[in-house]
């Protein structure tokens, strides 16, 4: 079936991206009861979309001639002006087959379970609208071949996630949890901007790979590299810090990801599938993409410094911060901000596959959660605090069960799950960076913390008795939810079989080798420490976070007994460390100040500035009217009427009177006759 | 007082005019020569004064104007008494018969009681004019009078233009009867002399152009030329007088008729029409100028019948071959009773004219005939006086004759008129 | 020492006197009187030059007299009946009423 | 010469009263006056004919004509007249003076050297009837064509159409 397909591959590849958004434009244009019809005209696409993708990867997979790191297709002159064209084109390769296949699977079940979830939404072909327009746009992101064409689509998901965090725009925070989504992408898509303008006006290109002119390719790194710029970074080494920066705002790393926890206010399989599984994931795509650029400025360069500290750090400060939630769905929000720290740490140093592999890992089980979490959620009757949760595993066992089989790949249960060996795969990665240790130690505590907040988790929703009424006594969720659940974790515990050390599967068709089985590799002295840290981080995590919180209190209002400990700490930790406040008060009320001043400025300088250019008009207007008044019509006047006076004394000659007539021949007569007497005579 | 002293002075500035005037010196007391009688007296007195001779001609002229005066007056005082008789007989009753015997001192009568009467002058009139304009009626009378042939030996003033000067004279009564209108200040007298005129200047053109056609015959504009033109008899005994060619008797009876209007006598007395405008332009007037209004017109009609004698009825020439020994002035006196006579007698029958009819009547008949007598004067003289010029004078005066008579009877008829009673 | 001079002088008077009625009055008949005293005043010239002046057999002074008198009443009757009818049409007499031709 | 020189003062005179006395009617009989001088003048001089002529048709005629005018138009501004005096007296003058001093300089030139005193004889009345009717035959026709169009245009003028006679005009 793939050798039938790959000679049409070129066309059909576009159709990914397009069938999505092709279906989000036409469901934009049906009215809303016509609900139904939208989710099964975007699912329908989906599904389509996802047949290809899957195609396209069993492509990859058997290579038909010689192995062929990517397959390019034509670039197609998109936009041109003077002697300058501007190309966009699409490409297949491991990193894009693989990213692409995970989207359209996961997005598909997502879909699935969107229909039951939304089903008494009154605004359901909208949503589906928006899904499909973020899912088409998202895969746009993963295939393409030019950075232009990446930036794009990279708007559009950041246009989609605006719009489905803002679903239900009557509630307040819901709206301003969008408009702050959006423009905290927002800094980091300028950053984004100014790297690929960057790039452009050194390479004059922005096509991924163009058979050697491409940016990826060594003529353009090489040109790249050769020249220094402000502060002696070299354009590679500041254009790398610049994407960087665009991917930390949309992954929400440390200083950017205030807007991921918010983003929660959206609907629950929203969160899943951008918040968890695809658009995060799109930061650390670009920079596994661009890989080679930050490469180029050394494995220690300060573009890979960068990301591995700033992975770090966010790893860790997400994970304390997820101790003190009582949300059930921001817990899982600041422990998706702590995997991307992961990520994050894995791109850092050097594992772009470990990074890959647990991005894709995470993907599934953290989607798992969520939905499980929507699943809890919508048989709590929309109750979303876990204090007031209790005992839920006898009465939904199916959701207990998704729950769990997520809850231990993510907190890295050992040999089964997927999670495990990710992570694992990353502290490798970290651990063997020449860079030094520190990302390792702030990953490895990160990993304790996770497998520490995942129990708490647990055992508040799911064990004890229900502290609230509204939870008493939930109902199981229909299978159209609980299909999808199982279908993802069994992706999840599936997924570890490609990524374990014995058999490294993924890492080498990433590189574009075979992978082959070897049994031995877990007896290499430096994986079995790795594997033996990593149990021992995840045991430590779990039996803390049990003992702490074996027996609940059965009061809802009770204080959560880490508060106890902690005492003021827990608070902060609750308010995420203040990230907000202090923004608030340190960029929003300047800029607001600026403001101030600016609109003072306006008003005192422009405003007189403005009355006076008006008088100075009007005064001209004015002279100009009666000069013109004044000068040519009275003048004009004047002259006619002096005419006229002079026309009329001259006619008064001609009185009518006779006698008067007869004196002046009179006159004449003698005159004449005089000078006859005095000439002649 | 003032007025009779006024007519002196005007004679006397008119004969001291230098006009050439020889005085024949005949015998004074021959019969014909009666009424030259004061002037020849006077003449022989400054002769004998051994006054200058330009003295002597004035004294001369002062005389036989004196005489003209003196005689014409008593003859006015006469006729206003044998005119009011005459019309008392033909309207059967007597007249006047209580002043002196058979009334011969009515006049006089009339003449005391005109001086008694007070002399009102209104005040809106021109008093000077008011006082000048019956003065100016009864000059060209007598100025007329002065040229008029009365006998072979006495001709007060023979003018080589006799005819032209009293025609001249003649005009100037126009005038003075508009200044009479005029000058009395009120509407009648106004209307009156507007009437009196418009007749007059009618009336003059016929009275002139009939003359004429004595001139052209008689060859001369002087009138004792004209009348010894009209010596001889015809046959023995029809004398040669102008009346009785056919011309001459058209042209007579026009003349007689325009004089009549001329004057304003009878028919045409519409001036001072009594039941109209009360006395016409003489109703401002009263006391002796009222009288000197009757004067002047009553000399005027002297003046008109004497020259209608002369022009007409061959002056003093005797009717008669054998009469020569009777002195000229009879015959010319006793034509001129006859005409008066005529005159009255036309006053007392005929009714009066309306002012329409007047003017039409001159104007559409009089003129056109008298203008159709010249030529038929001029064929009478070319065919030779005799019968033939009868003959074709008579038929070619005849048929215009009759077609105005004709139509005039129609037209003339007074339409009938409607009487609307005041409701 | 002939009157000639002292005629000729009446005669200008008189025509100046005339002129000057014409030129003045502004009663439209009055001026006919004007111009009847300017014609006497030429009249008065020509007879004086008869008289006075150098001998002339065919009358020509007397008979011009003669022809200007007629034609001066001519021109008198027309002008008088012109005047009325003006009268007629416009009530006035005053000249300068009279005066539609104006520019 | 004697009654020349009584006579032509009066003549001026009377003229001067035509032309400058404010009463219409006054001016006109005047006139008369001026007229009748004339004639006198003529006789005075021996033309009686032209003299008689000039009485029978102006004094008769023309002055009788102009008083009739002046009756029907009844103009009666004479206080008009007196307020313009001043101001027609020098427009006048000022256009009559030239002409008068042009006339007096033009006869003061032209006058007859050899002139002893009356050259003709007085005007014997055959004389004229002979030359009018001999030589000046075309021109007494000539006139007498012009008298009879005067007759009867005047009287077609003179016609009153029998419609009310328009408003005064202003």
């Amino acid at each position: 079936m793939a050798e039938a397909l790959s000679p049409h591959l070129p066309c059909l590849l576009w159709l990914v991206p397009l069938l999505p958004l092709l279906a989000g434009g036409i469901t934009a244009f049906m009215p809303d009861r016509m609900g139904r019809q939208a989710s099964w005209l975007a699912l329908g696409a989906l599904f389509v979309s996802c047949g290809i993708a899957l195609a396209a990867l069993a492509c990859m997979l058997v290579p038909v001639h010689e192995p062929v790191s990517h397959a390019v297709f034509t670039p197609i002159t998109w936009f041109s002006f003077g002697d300058v064209a501007l190309k966009v084109g699409l490409v297949l390769d491991p990193l894009s087959a693989a990213m692409g296949a995970m989207v359209s699977f996961v997005a598909f079940w997502i879909f699935l379970y969107s229909t039951g979830y939304m089903k008494s939404e009154a605004r359901f072909g909208r949503f589906f609208c928006f899904l499909s327009l973020f899912s088409g746009a998202m895969l746009l992101v993963v295939y393409s071949n030019s950075l232009l064409l990446l930036f794009m689509a990279w708007e559009l998901v950041g246009l989609a996630s605006y719009l489905l965090i803002g679903f239900y725009f009557e509630k307040p925070s819901a709206a301003a949890a969008a408009q702050k989504a959006f423009i905290t992408t927002r800094v980091g898509d300028m950053a984004f901007f100014l790297g690929m303008i960057w790039l452009y006006g050194q390479t004059h290109t922005l096509l991924f790979f163009n058979d050697g002119k491409g940016l990826l390719e060594t003529g353009a790194l090489g040109s790249l590299a050769g020249v220094t710029t402000v502060g002696g970074l070299t354009v590679s080494a500041a254009a790398a810090l610049l994407l960087l920066v665009g991917a930390m705002g949309k992954s929400g790393q440390v200083p950017l990801h205030t807007w991921l926890p918010d983003a929660m206010e959206g609907p629950t399989p929203v969160s899943a599938l951008i918040h968890a599984a695809t658009m995060v994931a799109a930061g650390v795509f670009l920079v596994a993409r661009t890989h080679p650029i930050f490469m180029n400025s050394g494995a220690t360069g300060l573009p890979l410094t960068a990301t591995a500290w700033i992975g770090g750090i966010t790893a860790l400060y997400a994970a304390c911060v997820a101790l003190g939630q009582n949300d059930i769905k921001r817990i899982l929000a600041y422990s998706t901000v702590s995997q991307l720290g992961f990520m994050m740490v894995a791109l850092g140093t050097g594992g772009v596959a470990a990074a890959m592999f647990h991005l894709i890992a995470h993907a599934f089980f953290k989607a798992l959660l969520f939905l499980s979490a929507g699943s809890v959620i919508h048989g709590c009757h929309d109750e979303q605090d876990i204090r007031r949760m209790g005992g839920l595993a006898k009465a939904m066992p199916k959701t207990f069960i998704t729950y769990a089989v997520g809850m231990m790949a993510l907190a890295g249960f050992p040999f089964v799950f997927s999670g495990f060996w990710s992570k694992e795969a990353v502290l490798h990665s970290a651990e063997t960076w020449p860079g030094g240790h520190g990302p390792f130690l702030l990953a490895a505590t990160a990993a304790l913390l996770t497998a520490f907040y995942m129990t708490r988790q647990a055992l508040l929703v799911f064990f004890g008795k229900p502290r609230s009424p509204g939870v008493s006594h939930p109902h199981e969720s229909p299978p159209v939810i609980l299909v999808p659940l199982f279908v993802l974790a069994a992706g999840a515990v599936l997924l570890a079989l490609i990524g374990t050390p014995m058999w490294p599967w993924f890492e080498e068709w990433l590189k574009g080798e075979t992978a082959v089985f070897d049994g031995s590799a877990l007896t290499h002295p430096e994986a079995l420490k790795l594997i033996g840290l990593s149990l021992v981080l995840v045991t430590a995590g779990v039996t803390a976070s049990w003992l702490v919180y074996r027996h609940p209190s059965g009061d809802s209002r009770a204080p959560d007994p880490l508060e106890g400990k902690l005492g003021g700490a827990w608070k902060f930790l609750g308010d995420g460390m203040r990230f907000d406040a202090t923004y608030e008060k340190f960029i929003i009320a300047p800029l607001a100040v600026l403001a101030g001043v600016v609109d003072g400025i306006e008003r005192q300088l422009f405003v007189p500035l403005m009355a006076l250019a008006e008088g100075l008009i009007k005064m001209i207007g004015r002279w100009t009217g009666t000069t013109d008044e004044k000068g040519l019509n009275d003048g004009f006047n004047h002259m006619c009427s002096s005419l006229q006076g002079g026309a009329e004394s001259a006619s008064a000659s001609q009185s009518g009177r006779p006698q008067a007539y007869l004196r002046a021949i009179g006159l004449g007569a003698s005159v004449l006759l005089i000078l006859y007497f005095w000439l002649i005579a | 007082m003032r007025v009779p002293a006024l007519i002196a002075l005007v004679m006397a500035a008119s004969a001291s005019c230098g006009w050439a005037a020889e005085a024949p010196n005949r015998s004074l007391l021959a019969p014909e020569a009666l009424p030259r009688l004061p002037q020849r007296l006077v003449e022989l007195g400054l002769e004998a004064l051994k006054a200058p001779d330009w003295l002597v001609a004035i004294g001369s002229f002062a005389a036989a104007a004196g005489t003209v005066v003196a005689v014409f007056l008593t003859a006015f005082a006469l006729l206003s008494l044998i005119e009011r008789k005459t019309l008392a007989r033909i309207q059967n009753r007597i007249g006047p018969n209580r002043a002196g015997p058979f009334g011969l001192l009515q006049p006089v009568a009339d003449g005391i009681k005109m001086l008694t009467k007070e002399d009102i002058v209104p005040t809106k009139s021109e008093w000077f004019l008011h006082l000048l304009a019956p003065v100016m009626i009864v000059i060209p009378s007598i100025l007329a009078l002065g040229v008029i042939p009365y006998g072979r030996e006495w001709v007060p003033v023979d003018l080589p233009l006799g005819l032209l000067f009293f025609f001249a004279a003649g005009t100037m009564t126009e005038l003075a009867v508009f200044i009479a209108g005029w000058a009395s200040g009120s509407k009648f007298p106004m209307l009156g002399a507007m009437r009196a005129i418009s007749q007059m200047v009618s009336y003059e053109l016929p009275l002139i152009i009939s003359a004429t056609s004595v001139v052209m015959l008689s060859g001369t504009l002087s009138l004792s030329g004209i009348v010894e033109a009209q010596a001889g008899f015809h046959l023995g005994f029809i004398p040669a007088w102008y009346i009785l060619t056919p011309w001459g008797f058209v042209a007579g009876v026009i003349f007689l008729i325009a004089g009549n209007a001329e004057s304003n006598r009878c028919p045409f007395d519409l001036p001072e029409g009594e039941s109209e405008i009360v006395a016409g332009h003489m109703t401002e007037y009263s006391g002796f100028k009222y009288a000197l209004f009757f004067m002047g017109e009553y000399l005027g009609l002297f003046a008109i019948s004497g020259l209608g004698i002369t022009l007409f009825l061959g002056g003093w020439q005797p009717p008669l071959p054998g009469l020569g020994f009777v002195p000229s002035w009879i015959w010319f006196f006793g034509k001129l009773a006859a005409v008066i006579f005529f005159f009255l007698w036309v006053r007392g029958t005929f009714p009066r004219v309306r002012i329409d009819q007047l003017m039409r009547f001159a104007w559409l008949c009089l003129i056109p005939v008298s203008l159709l007598t010249l030529p038929v004067a001029a064929i009478w003289q070319y065919s030779g006086k005799g019968a033939l010029g009868w003959l074709l004078c008579s038929a070619i005066l005849l048929v215009p004759f009759i077609i105005l008579t004709v139509r005039f009877n129609r037209r003339m008829a007074t339409n009938n008129r409607r009487y609307t009673f005041a409701e | 020492m002939t009157p000639l001079p002292l005629l000729l002088t009446l005669s200008a008077l008189l025509f100046t006197l005339g002129l000057f009625a014409v030129l003045t009055r502004r009663n439209a008949i009055l001026i006919l009187v004007g111009i009847e005293l300017m014609l006497n005043a030429a009249n008065i010239n020509f007879i004086a030059f008869w008289r006075y002046g150098p001998p002339d057999v065919d009358l020509t002074g007397p008979l011009s007299v003669v022809f200007s008198i007629a034609i001066a009443a001519a021109e008198a009757a027309v002008g008088l009946a012109i005047i009325l009818m003006v009268f007629r049409h416009t009530r006035s007499t005053d000249l300068n009423r009279l005066d539609s031709l104006h520019g | 010469m004697i009654p020349l020189l009584i006579l032509s003062p009066l003549i001026l005179l009377a003229a001067l009263g035509a032309v400058w006395k404010a009463r219409p009617v006054h001016a006109a009989l005047l006139l008369a006056l001026t007229l009748a001088l004339v004639a006198v003048f003529y006789l005075t001089v021996g033309a009686e004919f032209v003299g008689l002529v000039q009485f029978m048709v102006y004094v008769g005629g023309v002055a009788i004509l102009i008083v009739f005018a002046l009756l029907i138009t009844r103009p009666g501004d004479e206080a008009a007249e007196v307020a313009r005096r001043p101001r027609s007296l020098a427009l006048g003058l000022s256009c009559v003076a030239p002409v008068l001093g042009l006339l007096l300089y033009a006869f003061s030139k032209g006058l007859p050297v050899d002139v002893a005193g009356e050259t003709n004889p007085p005007l014997p009345v055959k004389a004229v009837g002979m030359e009018l009717f001999g030589n000046a035959v075309p021109a007494v026709l000539a006139v007498a064509v012009l008298l009879t169009a005067v007759l009867i245009g005047a009287a077609l003028f003179a016609r009153d159409p029998g419609k009310k006679p328009e408003p005064p005009i202003g």
